[in-house]
């Protein structure tokens, strides 16, 4: 389906439950302010559903706006916000019964910063797409670049096209990718510690605490972080580089078994720290460990709110048994 | 912590921190001591409630504040004074241990492992086995905070 | 597209290093970032706009203002300043540049000043490039500035390929100017070669104020507010915003108190210890961030809080630009 | 030029506690060094940052009149890392302070006028300061009329209690004591300070208001001084905003276009009613 079929069909099912009295408001997006730009927006009356876009630029993760809102709600998602929401039903921060889900197929987002980057800041003032190509205004003169040359990193490795829960399906089914594994996670892990460790500071090293990563992050939603407590303090707020990675660290933990790798936090992050390089460790490890990939199940319970009794254990320090086993004797 | 701000000092032992659950491996350090094990004294035990309990944090935070080795025990699976604390946690370790090699911290620092009340012995070789191993490494400074 | 810098430009970086400590704009992991540079090579005036403006050199995101290492001696010790040769911050925009213009009025000026600032923005001599494009996210005119404007800025530049003109605007700029023998050209960068890239429709700031003070109460800022995530990239992105908090730390008996950027856009900014918040919703804080730029500012400061530099612009995640937040209150109909 | 940011250090003389609870305390502080005491000029109202560094700095009003031989009271409410910090501080031991910060009560424009004090709960710290300094025999004949309305939650969160028994005794000074809720002994007025001060008979032509309190107290007590007819001229109102650096420079105590830590802590009502409503 074109993509301005799938405008057309989000605005009409919208405008359709708004003048139903089904729901009473609708998130979707709308284009933005200037040109590779969509911001969310809030439409409660069938007349305002003619604001609702959908493009390349949609990349926002609308299950960040269900949490705290009243009435019922129809939300325009795409795959990684879809299993954003099954994690917050399942952490019972959102009800189910109160969402419609209008999903959309989601062919990955474009980074408007990569689009930049290759124009050369040149000022980009159109943008239209067609067969998997972006076709630009840059500077006056027309540009035409592969969507994915220009995808968001997170879009890259994505593994879900298709939304995973979902009441009113737009467009066809996309062609789901083979599950592109964790080759990025394989690579780092085989390099030597010293390597890792100094790729992960350089990448720290960015880092200026502005908290953006965590505060777009459709999974948190603690009435106080970690990272703001002060009594006791976990983490210091300030610039020494124990402090910066810790709070990384302790993050990424949080988010083992929940990040759904929406890229949030990456696009969010104002120096461009690749926050993945974390994440995507935590997300390997509780896929292999516990087959678990956070937001595909709703039914499967969350894999760190329980245990299996084989769970791995050759982690673990079994001290050589003939010296130490005397068991008190 | 009292590890040597000097790491070429030839004197120099680590420090390791040492969560015990309240239940078995605390108890179990206590009987290595009445059942007279010998182990390095370069453990600083913290007792908690159980293996449960321990939030990465307190792991993490060791480290910020100068621990060159964590030790982590609780109870065999099956023996939780709170059936299950320790399989939870099991979970989570499995995952703060990756995360921290993944991020450079060296493997041989930090350790998990099942003491029973019973096993002073066990408790003994575990904190042995840990010493050496952390000697080995030197001092830690992957997390070490220090002001600018 | 952008050009690279012209010969004159290099040449003049080339002399600046032999008389002080240079910054300027230079890529670091793809991105641009103001730092210290040994060589005009270094130098990347030619790589669009930096990501973080220079504001980090005389306010940086972390600075330690006390430490102590001693038990007992509660009060503490402002760091050993170091010798403070002249440093010199190049190739910045008019638009960061008068960014330093507020921040001068602010944390440098009122009964205290502040010592620390102070401190490092004695050493500092700005010398600014006038812009000959303009990017999407711009608006320097809006708010009063302009692809020449000298606020802040103590010599302006106008590069002219082969060699540059340049405006001096200070007595540091004449000091300056006289260490490298650059002479001020009297027709000057201000009266550009090159085009003038238009930056943002003029806005009446003063018509801007009146009616955002009329409009504190309004509904409108829930509205505005509502894609908000409070996320405060625009704040710490902004090259005029100086709010900070301070902390204190401990490690090692090594204690300190540092103070580190803070953001009007989280909820801590103003949670009183008992729980009680002046602003509770994205839509208080939201306006705040507004009315103090193009209000407060104003009225105490004689300039807006905002210069138009466009990072809170092009990097806000919801695309919520303030830029048709000021233009809705001067619309047509006065409030939106 | 002086550093701002470098506290003054302190000795602290006495550290005892105020309320049945333990949650509040008043910690006496000394100088010692004659030079830091004899530069420390401040009015009622006005507050200073206490810090102990490596734990945490934080304002409070100074609890003390001006005329207390160098020593100064703050009294502190438990709530957080700081605050519990300085209530473990033992006679002897040192704390930073930075101060005196902020405006004061406008002493001048209070001689020879009628005096009405409101305050709530651990705001009435600065009210005491003023209440001590005026009813000092020396100051208490330039002042008219004087009337202190003190509320707190309970009895036993009432602060103060040698003053308030001494202020009670005195018949030149008129005490309302109100508790939001007594308990089986308490035999004094119960209700909020608005209601107390709905009671009260005032000459208010003659009568200069001064408020400090939560921000709830502030908002129901504003109502009733217009009531009573204080005119928002002579109202003032000791405004409580979260504070960090104290010198008008770190943002954040920001109400409109004036900083509370510079430009307040008092404002006049009439001036408060130009500025955004935050406050309330």
């Amino acid at each position: 389906m074109e993509a301005s079929a799938i405008v057309r069909t989000v605005r009409e099912r919208a405008a359709e439950l708004l003048a139903s009295g089904r729901v009473d408001l609708v998130i979707g997006f709308e284009q933005g302010s200037m040109p590779m730009r969509a911001a969310p927006c809030f439409v409660s009356d069938a007349d305002g559903t003619d604001r609702l876009v959908w493009n390349s630029f949609c990349g926002v993760n609308l299950a960040r706006f269900l949490r705290g809102r009243h009435g019922r709600i129809a939300v325009v998602a795409k795959a990684c916000d879809t299993r954003a929401l099954v994690e917050l039903i399942k952490e019972n921060q959102l009800c189910r019964t109160d969402m419609v889900v209008i999903g959309v197929p989601c062919a990955g987002m474009v980074d408007s910063a990569a689009v930049e980057e290759i124009t050369g800041h040149a000022g980009i003032t159109g943008v239209e797409e067609a067969d998997g190509r972006l076709l630009l205004t840059a500077g006056g003169s027309p540009v035409s670049l592969p969507r994915e040359d220009v995808l968001c990193r997170s879009c890259r490795r994505c593994s879900t096209r298709n939304p995973v829960i979902c009441d009113i399906a737009v467009g066809e089914r996309a062609p789901e990718p083979e599950i592109p594994g964790f080759l990025d996670v394989d690579q780092f892990a085989a390099l030597p510690s010293e390597e890792r460790r100094t790729r992960i500071e350089a990448e720290m090293k960015r880092c200026i605490r502005c908290n953006a990563c965590r505060n777009v992050c459709p999974m948190c939603y603690c009435v106080r972080c970690f990272a703001d407590d002060a009594f006791p303090q976990w983490v210091g707020r300030g610039g020494d580089p124990g402090s910066v990675m810790s709070f990384h660290l302790v993050r990424a933990l949080h988010l083992a078994g929940r990040c759904v790798e929406c890229g949030a936090c990456e696009r969010a992050c104002p120096t461009g720290v690749d926050l993945g390089i974390l994440n995507r460790r935590m997300s390997a490890d509780v896929y292999r460990h516990f087959g678990y990939r956070p937001g595909m199940a709703p039914e499967i319970p969350s894999p760190l709110s329980t245990f299996s009794p084989g769970d791995p254990e050759d982690f673990m320090l079994e001290p050589d048994r003939g010296r130490s086993c005397g068991c008190g004797g | 912590m009292t590890t040597g701000e000097n790491p070429s000092t030839a004197g120099w032992e680590p420090g390791i921190v040492a969560f015990l659950c309240n239940w078995c491996s605390y108890a179990g350090a206590d009987s290595a001591g009445v059942g007279r094990h010998q182990y390095p004294s370069s453990v600083r035990i913290i007792r908690v409630p159980c293996a449960g309990r321990i939030s990465p944090f307190f792991i993490i935070s060791a480290f910020l504040e100068g621990a060159d080795g964590v030790l982590v025990s609780g109870c065999h699976p099956g023996d939780c004074h709170y059936t299950s604390g320790n399989l939870i946690a099991r979970r989570r370790f499995i995952l703060l241990k990756s995360l921290l090699e993944h991020a450079g911290v060296e493997e041989g620092r930090l350790w998990f492992t099942w003491v029973s009340a019973s096993e002073g012995g066990r408790f003994a070789a575990v904190v042995d086995t840990v010493t050496k191993r952390v000697r080995a490494l030197g001092p830690a400074s992957c997390l070490r905070r220090r002001f600018i | 597209m952008r050009r690279p810098p012209g010969r004159g430009i290099t040449d003049l970086v080339e002399r600046l290093l032999t008389v002080a400590e240079v910054y300027a704009p230079v890529e670091r992991d793809q991105s641009v970032v103001f730092d210290r540079i040994e060589s005009a090579r270094e130098a990347a005036i030619d790589r669009g706009p930096a990501a973080l403006s220079p504001k980090n050199l005389v306010f940086p995101r972390c600075e330690m203002l006390l430490s102590s290492s001693t038990r007992g001696d509660e009060s503490g010790r402002a760091p050993d300043p170091g010798p403070g040769g002249p440093r010199v911050l190049f190739g910045v925009r008019p638009c960061d540049a008068r960014a330093i213009a507020l921040l001068d009025r602010i944390l440098g000026g009122g009964e205290k000043t502040d010592s620390y600032y102070i401190r490092r923005r004695e050493s500092l001599v700005v010398i600014s490039i006038g812009c000959t494009e303009s990017l999407e996210t711009c608006f320097c005119e809006t708010t009063g500035g302009g692809p020449r404007s000298t606020e802040g800025s103590d010599i302006l530049l106008e590069d002219l390929g082969d060699r540059c003109e340049a405006s001096i605007i200070t007595e540091k700029g004449v000091w300056l100017a006289g260490q490298i023998g650059l002479e001020h050209d009297p027709a000057g960068a201000r009266t550009p070669r090159g085009p003038a890239p238009p930056a943002g429709p003029a806005a009446d700031l003063a018509e801007l104020k009146k009616r955002l003070d009329r409009s504190f109460e309004d509904q409108c800022w829930r509205d505005i507010a509502l894609k908000c995530i409070g996320c405060g990239v625009c704040t710490f992105l902004c090259p005029a915003c100086h709010c900070f908090d301070v902390i204190d730390e401990e490690t090692a008996g090594v204690r300190v108190r540092s103070r580190i950027w803070d953001s009007c856009q989280f909820p801590a900014f103003t949670e009183q210890a008992s729980g009680y918040n002046p602003r509770p919703s994205a839509a208080e804080r939201f306006r705040q961030r507004v009315m103090h730029k193009f209000s407060y500012c104003i009225e105490r400061y004689g300039m807006p809080g905002c210069v138009g530099c466009g990072r809170c612009v092009s990097r806000c995640p919801v695309n919520l630009d303030i830029r048709t937040v000021t233009a809705s209150f001067l619309g047509d109909g006065g409030e939106p | 030029m002086r550093n701002p940011f470098v506290p003054i250090p302190m000795t602290v003389e006495r550290n005892r506690v105020e309320t049945v609870d333990g949650g509040i305390r008043t910690l006496t502080l000394s100088f010692p060094a004659d030079a830091d005491r004899g530069a420390f000029d401040f009015v009622p109202g006005q507050f200073a940052e206490l810090s102990i560094l490596g734990v945490g700095e934080a304002p409070f009003g100074i609890a003390s009149s001006p005329a207390e031989g160098g020593l100064l009271d703050f009294t502190i409410s438990r709530v957080g890392r700081v605050t519990t910090a300085l209530h473990h501080l033992e006679p002897g031991e040192s704390v930073g302070l930075r101060g005196p910060l902020g405006n004061g009560y406008p002493m001048s424009e209070l001689e020879g006028g009628d005096l009405l004090l409101a305050g709530g709960g651990f705001g009435f710290s600065t009210l005491r300061a003023l209440a001590r300094f005026v009813l000092k025999q020396s100051n208490r004949s330039r002042f008219g009329d004087i009337t202190v309305v003190f509320g707190a939650r309970s009895p036993g969160l009432l602060l103060y209690r040698d003053d308030l028994e001494e202020w009670g005794e005195r018949r030149d000074v008129r005490l309302a004591v109100t508790v939001d809720r007594g308990d089986g002994s308490w035999t004094g007025l119960t209700g909020t300070v608005p209601d107390a001060l709905r009671r009260l008979d005032i000459d208010a032509g003659r009568t200069t208001a001064l408020v400090c309190g939560p921000p709830a107290m502030i908002r129901h007590t504003i109502p009733v001084l217009a009531g009573l007819g204080v005119a928002p001229e002579r109202t003032h109102v000791s405004l409580e905003m979260k504070m960090k650096c104290g010198i008008g420079k770190c943002g954040r105590c920001s109400i409109g276009g004036r900083y509370v830590c510079t430009d307040g802590p008092v404002f006049r009502l009439a001036d408060l009613e130009n500025l955004p409503g935050e406050f309330r």
